[in-house]
């Protein structure tokens, strides 16, 4: 009947597994796929990752240099990392905390004059 | 007369408080067993402290009848205790707590709550037996039903009354609420019955409850010291031991149905109480 | 004296006649409610009178003991009658057999008697006659609003009622005979007495299975009757008297009166419907529940206990006592079973009373003055209590048409003033301090001696509190919290559930002073008496128990609690956890299909280990055994 | 005095919240994170926390998953049956918008189209130390609702 | 592409399936196509040792599909989602959800079917008060 | 007023979920119970259906992984590989040998993930609460494993048509050895108290009984169906790198909680094999080759999920939205099952045998 005791006073005796978050972070693993952040330097507003999102979280309106994500509806997969061509996307390596709020996020850039070769989504 | 005063004091506010402790401690060391770290001592006042202050909400408003009742049978059973009074009107006493326990859960029609109370029946159908006859016990070997007299032996009843002991160990472990035996109601609410017989409890009425299970603890850690009534030290550590080994059983064994429950406590503790008994009578 | 004897026996006689003769609803019910209070005076006067022992010589200046063989032949012709009547063999056998036992000793041993006392009482009699005259009137006066209504239910047009309270006052002077006499064959005049109110009560329905059960009732009872008179025939030729009081403290051997004895407690153990004999009892519950209350918990199955308490100091320290302990703790715990097995409210009060009365014959065998003590106070306690669940009973049943426990689910919210005195009732039977408690626990602890007893008391103990909570808790079991309005009874109903439930309270307050005044004279000089007696506290040498403190402490927790109760109708009240598919409906839960679904929940009544069926079969097979045991040991 | 009081019992509420974990519908991912939290390595017992598995117990009602037709009944018998004060954390892109799924025929959007959200922890799945941190945050708008229970 | 692909009709379904059965095959599920406004196909898949047998059969959707589920007990919940959700009526059904399997009243009916698509509006935010009825 | 029939055995109808402690997900049982032995069941699903396979009107077939990879979040990486078997069977894409072996291993890991996870729930559900710790306290290994080399703990988003999306490094495989040589150490000292305790043999030996005979009527699949000693792994279809390495199903004959129970510790055992074997075997090269065109037909591709047999069902029609998908996820195989396990059961059984089946609502109902 007591065939768990030797493992619970393993336990018992032994370091905890416990990680004592918040007090003490883990060092974060790279490459996790966390909060997506968007240089509004280098975007030019292409509409790849608005296109590419499965989530469809992400609006670009190019006209008024405008990319806008809806940060509670985005599900972390990357693909839009992946898929943004200047590179303007990334993740960080750890999520968005969580808030009391809803959020939105817009970022506004320089409506840039279009370039004949620019790629055509 | 002061003597009475300060054992109606101590029953009434200390006992809750070790109980508390008791209960606070049980907690960090199952989490060790666990490989966690677990909550901090006080953990169990800050439950009921919080749970005072929430909204009331009834199911029924017997509920609260029955919580109070059950607070206080079992707050009075912890004073007779320490009045040193009658080891059986004082299980009587507790026993009040436990069906008022049982009435205040069927009083609602949840069928979670309902099936619990059974449970809880069936449960202390399975103790209550057990503790009679081990108090019978400590009488025969004693001759006496009064704690004083019992305290005032000249030896440790565990010598004479291992057994018996061991009996009262599986009404402890039902008492507890601890694995194999918490079916009516488990500590941790991952129960196919929810809480069982404390679902539609919440709130202050809930706090109450939890209270009467410390006095239920001190009540029954009383009990065990009888069997080491002869110095402190070997009490404490008679105690300590005890509650340590329900903490492992707890860790070490799956919940059982009522019908194991009440097939092997009443076999083997049965068992054993005999055992026990004819060898008081004939030695 | 003689007015007393008079006022306690033969009036209610009269008065049973004159029930019969008036036809008249209002008339008969004056004469019930006089009787009733000439009875409960009359017990009160006798008070004071204690003890006293009085012979009479003539009734009407006839012999007594001539008018007693004319009764007493008279009764067993109708009984042989009913056994003609209902072509039962074993009525007719048995009752020809305690005619020719009976005949035996009146006309060829004894010379017509008259040497010994006829009538003593003592604070043993005084007891019981207080029981059977205050409960046994309180019933009596609820059957009146009951029985009419009974009567309206089952649509008779012609109302059998003068019959039925003829009986029932009948059966209240010859249980006082019982209890009262002292001359052992006018013991069994009243004793046959009772069994044959017994009889014609349990018919009264005249319904088949009333009628079929009503047989059963009288050729088990029967059985005992002639028990009863072997006995009797046994002591007299061995002693030459019948002079009980003489019997019990003057025997010269032990050895001699063994056997009879045995035979007297095997008398009481039909009485009292002790197993094997359990079911004339069960059967019993078919009559309407005035008589369950009077005759099957309060008053006539005390018979059987009374006498084997009246013979035990004769049996002290015998092999035959420890018997009967050993085979009254069995029916405690067999009757506590059985109990639990039970969804029909009446049989658990059946079950309970046989198992109540298992626990005082334990004591009564235990013999020792703490177990005297707690089964005198067993008697008294259980008789309040149980008239009281049975009236409870019996008012419900008139009200939802159902005697099923389960059917009385959430009854607090129909019938809520009812409902709460039946809790009351419970609580008296389970809990410290009341009475039966009391009881249970100089029981316990007096017992705790026998091992086989210990074991199986501690048992049934938990057994018993199992069926009783269950019962009162599903009186409560509804989610509302709302006000209630009183539900609508007849005055004498009122009457009759709130005396009792405030005596039965009331009393256990004062049951120390009960314990002094009345049952250390009661046990005589036979025992010494055991507990002492302070600020309330009863307590000998191994054993306390804080009556008054415990009393008061109870009764300012009931108020704390109903303050409790108060502060909670403020409380938002929800629906019961209903794994959150609960609907606005109380009992209603949004199940598969999009259907609504009630959360019916039932009773455990654990068919499977306390089935009715399976278990009897083997209670009836140790009960013989114990039985055969009993008697053996006495020969 | 009073004073005393309330802060005593502010501070016990934020020592002992207890949970009720709701699955409204989620893809399994948020809820084993939830459990996650429980178990050694995250063991938010440490503060308190418990998961009780009944709203009549329960402080923070943590929700994971899409709102749908069916479930949003049984989202608000939960919250109603919860004693006040209460706080509800929605979890997870499901829980906050209805995430990946919120155009499907049968979601009804996240849980705030239900009941008043106080904590949003967005992720898919959210972390246990995200969880871990909207706990946190939870027990802050305990000592809020008590203000406002003051000003009232 | 598919393989083993058998055509059925109504009336032979259920003596082919029940020789399937005979034969061996293990009832993987069903899947149900919609074909255009008034038909819709569904294929039964059985398996025997790892190859599988489809039967397509092509249904007007107003009309009665026989049930299967007395053969393959397991095939009641496959029947009943597509009722569900393709707003076909299989007879015979030893647990027929009546198109609740899923839904709720308020839900709308055959959401996979393109032709009969109707969105329905996202509810306003309920209020908390008035909640406690399902 | 006539003695009322007597009813000893009483009725009682409990509504089990969808929120209850002991169902991991929202599923509703109406359970009929007398005196605590079960007499009827009645299964209530829809508190998860979400609809996402109409999903694919509005999202194109990439994206679609995304969706099907959150049709339950245990097994994530096995539904989207399932998916883009589909995908790339349809489109006849060759897959890289390199990310055939990745897809081995992360699927393994899943499969551990998933198994280690219900060996806690399952102990749970029978009150043995340190077992869960323990279980779980393991798991969170699996899960640092995941979180380095995919980037999340849980929904790890590798697969693309075409292969994979990341790559293994050789000190990543050194690490993931290591790790799995103490996972294995720490399940293995669970072993004794999962089958030889007292305590967990009486709740799980003899309870839910399934006969072979009974499970291949009903198409019960996965470790169910091997519980009751039939030998059927979809994995032995050969998919991925499956048919490069060497294993046998794991079967069990005591058809009973027990050996389920059994059936998912021993691939635990098993899946960390395949890991080292596959570790051991992989080659090296592309992870994933370029996409073109669209997905043209029918298409039916089979896996073995952790709880059984996957099946989904695609077609396309040559444009970016798919024309039809269909999951058939095991739960859904396998819930006809409860219906013949749970009658005659005990209440305190109820959570040991649904759990048996490792219910997953949420694919069930997607
Ligand atoms: S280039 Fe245009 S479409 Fe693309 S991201 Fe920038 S604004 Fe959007
Ligand atoms: S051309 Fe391509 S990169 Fe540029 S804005 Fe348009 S979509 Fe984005
Ligand atoms: S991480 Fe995924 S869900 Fe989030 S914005 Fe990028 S593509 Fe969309
Ligand atoms: S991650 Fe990709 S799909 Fe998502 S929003 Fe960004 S670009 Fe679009
Ligand atoms: S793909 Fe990159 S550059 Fe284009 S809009 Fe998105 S973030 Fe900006
Ligand atoms: S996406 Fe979030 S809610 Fe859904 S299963 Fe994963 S963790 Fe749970
Ligand atoms: S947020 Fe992501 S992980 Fe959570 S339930 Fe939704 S899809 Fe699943
Ligand atoms: S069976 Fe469950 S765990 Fe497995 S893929 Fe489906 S939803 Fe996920």
């Amino acid at each position: 009947m007591f065939k768990m005791t030797p493992t619970i006073l393993k336990n018992f005796l032994t370091e905890k597994a416990t990680r004592l978050y918040p007090f003490e972070i883990r060092e974060p693993y790279a490459h996790v796929r966390g909060e997506l952040v968007n240089n509004s330097e280098t975007c030019n507003f292409c509409g790849i990752c608005a296109a590419k999102c499965p989530s469809q979280c992400i609006k670009v309106d190019k006209k008024s240099a405008t990319w806008e994500c809806e940060p509670f509806e985005c599900v972390y997969c990357g693909i839009c990392v992946d898929a943004c061509p200047q590179e303007s996307l990334s993740q960080k390596e750890l999520y968005r905390k969580p808030s009391a709020e809803r959020q939105h996020i817009i970022i506004k850039g320089e409506i840039r004059p279009e370039k004949p070769d620019a790629p055509v989504a | 007369m002061s003597n009475t005063i300060i054992a109606i004091i101590i029953g009434f506010l200390v006992a809750p408080l070790v109980g508390g402790l008791i209960s606070g401690l049980d907690r960090i060391i199952t989490a060790r067993l666990q490989g966690r770290i677990g909550p901090p001592v006080w953990q169990a006042f800050y439950d009921v402290i919080k749970l005072m202050s929430k909204e009331s909400m009834v199911v029924n408003v017997w509920q609260a009848f029955c919580a109070y009742a059950y607070v206080s049978a079992a707050a009075i059973a912890v004073v007779l205790f320490f009045l040193k009074s009658d080891l059986l009107l004082i299980l009587f006493i507790q026993a009040v707590g436990a069906v008022f326990l049982v009435v205040g859960a069927l009083s609602s029609t949840s069928p979670y709550s309902q099936v619990g109370a059974h449970r809880e029946l069936l449960q202390i159908l399975a103790y209550e037996p057990l503790i009679i006859l081990v108090i019978a016990g400590i009488y025969l070997e004693t001759g006496s039903f009064k704690i004083s007299a019992i305290y005032d032996w000249n030896q440790p009843l565990i010598f004479k009354l291992p057994f018996l002991f061991v009996a009262l160990g599986y009404a402890l472990t039902i008492k507890l609420r601890k694995s194999p035996f918490d079916l009516s109601t488990s500590h941790h609410g991952h129960q196919e019955l929810v809480k069982g017989v404390l679902t539609d409890y919440s709130g202050p009425y809930l706090a109450l409850i939890e209270i009467g299970h410390w006095y239920d603890v001190v009540l029954l850690l009383g009990f065990c010291s009888l069997f080491w009534a002869t110095g402190a030290v070997g009490m404490l550590a008679l105690l300590a031991l005890t509650y340590f080994a329900e903490i492992l059983i707890d860790n070490v064994t799956a919940r059982m149905t009522w019908r194991w429950m009440l097939g092997y406590v009443w076999a083997m503790g049965f068992t054993l109480c005999s055992v026990n008994l004819i060898w008081v009578i004939l030695g | 004296m003689a007015e007393i004897i008079f006022l306690l026996i033969v009036v209610p006689f009269i008065a049973a006649l004159g029930c019969l003769l008036f036809r008249i609803q209002f008339i008969r019910a004056s004469i019930i409610i006089i009787c009733a209070g000439l009875l409960m005076g009359g017990s009160l006067f006798l008070i004071p009178m204690i003890p006293f022992a009085y012979s009479p010589g003539s009734f009407f200046g006839v012999n007594i003991h001539e008018i007693l063989q004319g009764a007493d032949f008279l009764l067993l012709l109708i009984i042989f009658y009913f056994g003609i009547k209902h072509k039962n063999l074993v009525i007719q056998a048995l009752s020809i057999f305690q005619a020719v036992m009976l005949g035996y000793l009146e006309f060829f041993l004894s010379d017509g008697g008259g040497h010994d006392v006829v009538f003593y009482c003592d604070h043993l009699s005084l007891i019981l006659v207080l029981i059977i005259c205050i409960i046994g009137s309180i019933i009596c006066l609820q059957a009146i609003p009951y029985m009419k209504n009974h009567e309206a239910h089952l649509k008779i047009a012609v109302s059998r009622q003068p019959g039925f309270f003829f009986v029932m006052l009948l059966f209240l002077g010859g249980m006082n005979g019982v209890v009262l006499a002292n001359d052992m064959k006018f013991l069994y005049f009243f004793f046959e007495v009772t069994t044959l109110c017994s009889f014609l009560l349990i018919g009264h329905d005249k319904t088949e299975r009333a009628t079929r059960n009503a047989v059963r009732a009288l050729w088990m009872n029967s059985i005992g009757g002639a028990a009863f008179v072997s006995g009797l025939v046994y002591l007299y030729v061995k002693l030459g008297m019948l002079d009980m009081q003489n019997i019990i403290h003057t025997t010269p051997q032990a050895g001699i009166i063994v056997l009879p004895m045995a035979l007297l407690c095997f008398a009481s153990f039909t009485k009292s419907a002790q197993f094997p004999f359990q079911s004339w009892l069960l059967g019993a519950m078919v009559a309407p529940t005035p008589v369950s209350a009077l005759l099957h918990s309060s008053t006539m199955v005390k018979v059987g206990v009374y006498l084997v308490l009246r013979i035990a100091p004769a049996i002290q320290g015998m092999f035959l006592s420890q018997c009967i302990t050993v085979f009254g703790a069995f029916t405690f715990l067999a009757g506590a079973a059985l109990a639990v097995g039970q969804s029909n409210g009446k049989k658990v009060l059946a079950y309970s009373t046989i198992s109540n009365l298992g626990l005082i014959f334990a004591c009564a065998g235990v013999n020792t003055s703490e177990a005297i003590t707690a089964a005198i106070i067993l008697i008294i306690f259980h008789a309040v209590s149980k008239a009281l669940l049975f009236l409870c009973v019996g008012t419900i049943e008139q009200h939802i048409e159902s005697r099923n426990i389960e059917d009385m689910r959430g009854l607090y919210t129909r019938m809520p003033l009812t409902a709460l005195i039946t809790v009351m009732g419970v609580i008296t039977m389970i809990m410290p301090p009341f009475g039966l408690l009391l009881g249970k626990w100089m029981a316990m602890e007096a017992a705790a001696r026998s091992f086989f007893g210990i074991i199986m008391i501690a048992m049934g103990s938990a057994l018993t509190v199992m069926y009783w909570a269950r019962w009162a808790g599903i009186l409560m079991s509804d989610p509302f919290a709302g006000k209630f309005k009183l539900e609508r009874q007849p005055v004498l109903t009122w009457f009759a559930l709130i005396s009792l439930s405030l005596g039965a309270a009331s009393l256990s307050v004062v049951s120390p002073w009960i314990y002094k005044l009345g049952i250390i004279p009661a046990m005589g000089k036979d025992y010494l008496s055991s507990y002492a007696l302070d600020f309330g506290i009863l307590e000998n040498s191994f054993g306390v128990f804080a009556v008054l403190p415990l009393s008061l402490v109870a009764v300012f927790g009931f108020l704390i609690a109903v303050l409790a109760v108060k502060g909670a109708t403020r409380s938002r009240i929800v629906m019961p956890y209903l794994s959150g598919v609960q609907t606005s409906e109380p009992r209603v839960f949004r199940g598969p299909m999009n259907q609504n679904v009630i959360a019916e929940a039932g009773n455990y009544y654990l068919s499977s280990i306390f089935g009715e069926t399976r278990l009897t079969a083997w209670i009836n097979i140790g009960a013989v055994i114990l039985l055969t045991l009993v008697i053996g040991g006495a020969l | 005095m009073k004073k005393m009081l309330g802060k005593i019992i502010a501070s016990t509420r934020m020592k002992s919240p207890w949970i009720l974990h709701f699955d409204c519908g989620s893809c399994n991912g948020c809820d084993i994170e939830v459990l996650a939290c429980l178990t050694p390595v995250y063991d938010i017992e440490r503060f308190g926390m418990v998961n009780v598995g009944n709203p009549m117990h329960a402080d923070i009602l943590l929700v994971t998953g899409t709102v749908n037709h069916r479930n949003k009944k049984v989202l608000t018998n939960l919250y109603d049956q919860m004693p006040a004060p209460k706080v509800v954390i929605a979890i997870g892109a499901c829980g906050l918008s209805g995430g990946i799924f919120r155009d499907a025929y049968n979601v009804v959007g996240g849980v705030d189209r239900v009941i008043p959200v106080d904590v949003y922890v967005p992720g898919c799945p959210a972390k246990p130390e995200a969880i871990i941190d909207g706990a946190v945050l939870a027990l802050k708008k305990f000592e809020v609702l008590r203000q406002q229970k003051l000003a009232v | 592409m598919l393989e083993n692909v058998v055509s059925v009709s109504p009336d032979t379904l259920a003596g082919e399936i029940a020789k399937t059965k005979y034969e061996g095959f293990r009832f993987v599920t069903m899947t149900c196509v919609e074909l255009d406004a008034d038909t819709a196909e569904v294929i039964y898949h059985f398996d025997r040792d790892f190859t599988l047998k489809n039967f397509r059969l092509k249904a007007a959707k107003n009309a009665d599909i026989p049930s299967i589920s007395h053969i393959f007990m397991a095939a009641f919940l496959a029947e009943n989602e597509i009722q569900d959700m393709f707003h076909l009526k299989f007879k015979g059904l030893i647990i027929d959800f009546n198109r609740t399997l899923y839904f709720d009243d308020n839900a709308q009916t055959a959401p996979l079917c393109r032709y009969t698509v109707s969105q329905i509006k996202s509810p306003e935010p309920e209020s908390i008060q008035n909640s406690g009825d399902v | 007023m006539q003695e009322a029939i007597q009813k000893t055995v009483q009725r009682t109808t409990i509504p089990f979920g969808p929120q209850h402690p002991v169902l991991p997900e929202p599923v509703h049982l109406k359970i009929t119970v007398e005196d605590e032995i079960i007499k009827e069941v009645v299964p209530a699903l829809g508190f998860v259906h979400r609809g996402l396979e109409k999903l694919i009107d509005i999202r194109d077939f990439h994206q679609m992984i995304q969706v099907v990879e959150r049709v339950c979040g245990i097994c994530s990486m096995i539904h989207a590989m399932c998916y883009v078997h589909g995908i790339e069977e349809l489109m006849k894409i060759e897959v890289p040998p390199r990310a055939k072996y990745l897809r081995v291993i992360w699927s393994e890991l899943h499969r551990i993930h998933s198994h280690l996870l219900w060996l806690g729930l399952f102990a749970d559900s029978f009150g043995f609460e340190s077992v869960f710790m323990q279980f779980w306290r393991i798991r969170e290994k699996i899960l640092n494993i995941d979180e380095a080399t995919t980037g999340n703990r849980i929904i790890v988003s590798v697969n693309v048509v075409g292969g994979v999306r990341k790559d293994l490094s050789q000190d990543q495989m050194r690490w993931i050895l290591d790790e799995l040589d103490q996972i294995e150490q720490m399940t293995t000292q669970l072993e004794s108290t999962l089958f030889e305790d007292y305590t967990v043999k009486k709740r799980t030996i003899g309870k839910g009984l399934l006969p072979s005979r009974q499970a291949v009527e009903l198409g019960i699949v996965g470790p169910t169906l091997r519980a009751s000693g039939v030998a059927q792994d979809m994995r032995q279809l050969g998919y991925a790198a499956f048919k490069e390495l060497d294993f046998e199903p794991v079967t069990e004959n005591n058809c009973d909680c027990w050996a389920r129970c059994r059936v998912r510790y021993r691939e635990v055992l098993q899946s960390i094999d395949l890991i080292r074997q596959a570790i051991s075997k992989i080659p090296a090269g592309e992870i994933n080759v370029k996409v073109k065109g669209r997905p043209q037909g029918e298409v039916i591709t089979r896996v073995e999920q952790p709880r059984g047999e996957l099946l989904y069902y695609i077609k396309a029609n040559g444009s970016k939205n798919l024309d039809r998908l269909r999951i058939r996820t095991p739960t859904f195989a396998n819930i006809p099952a409860l219906f013949t396990m749970l009658p005659g059961m005990w209440l305190s059984d109820v959570p040991v045998i649904v759990l048996s089946i490792d219910p997953c609502i949420s694919c069930t109902e997607r």
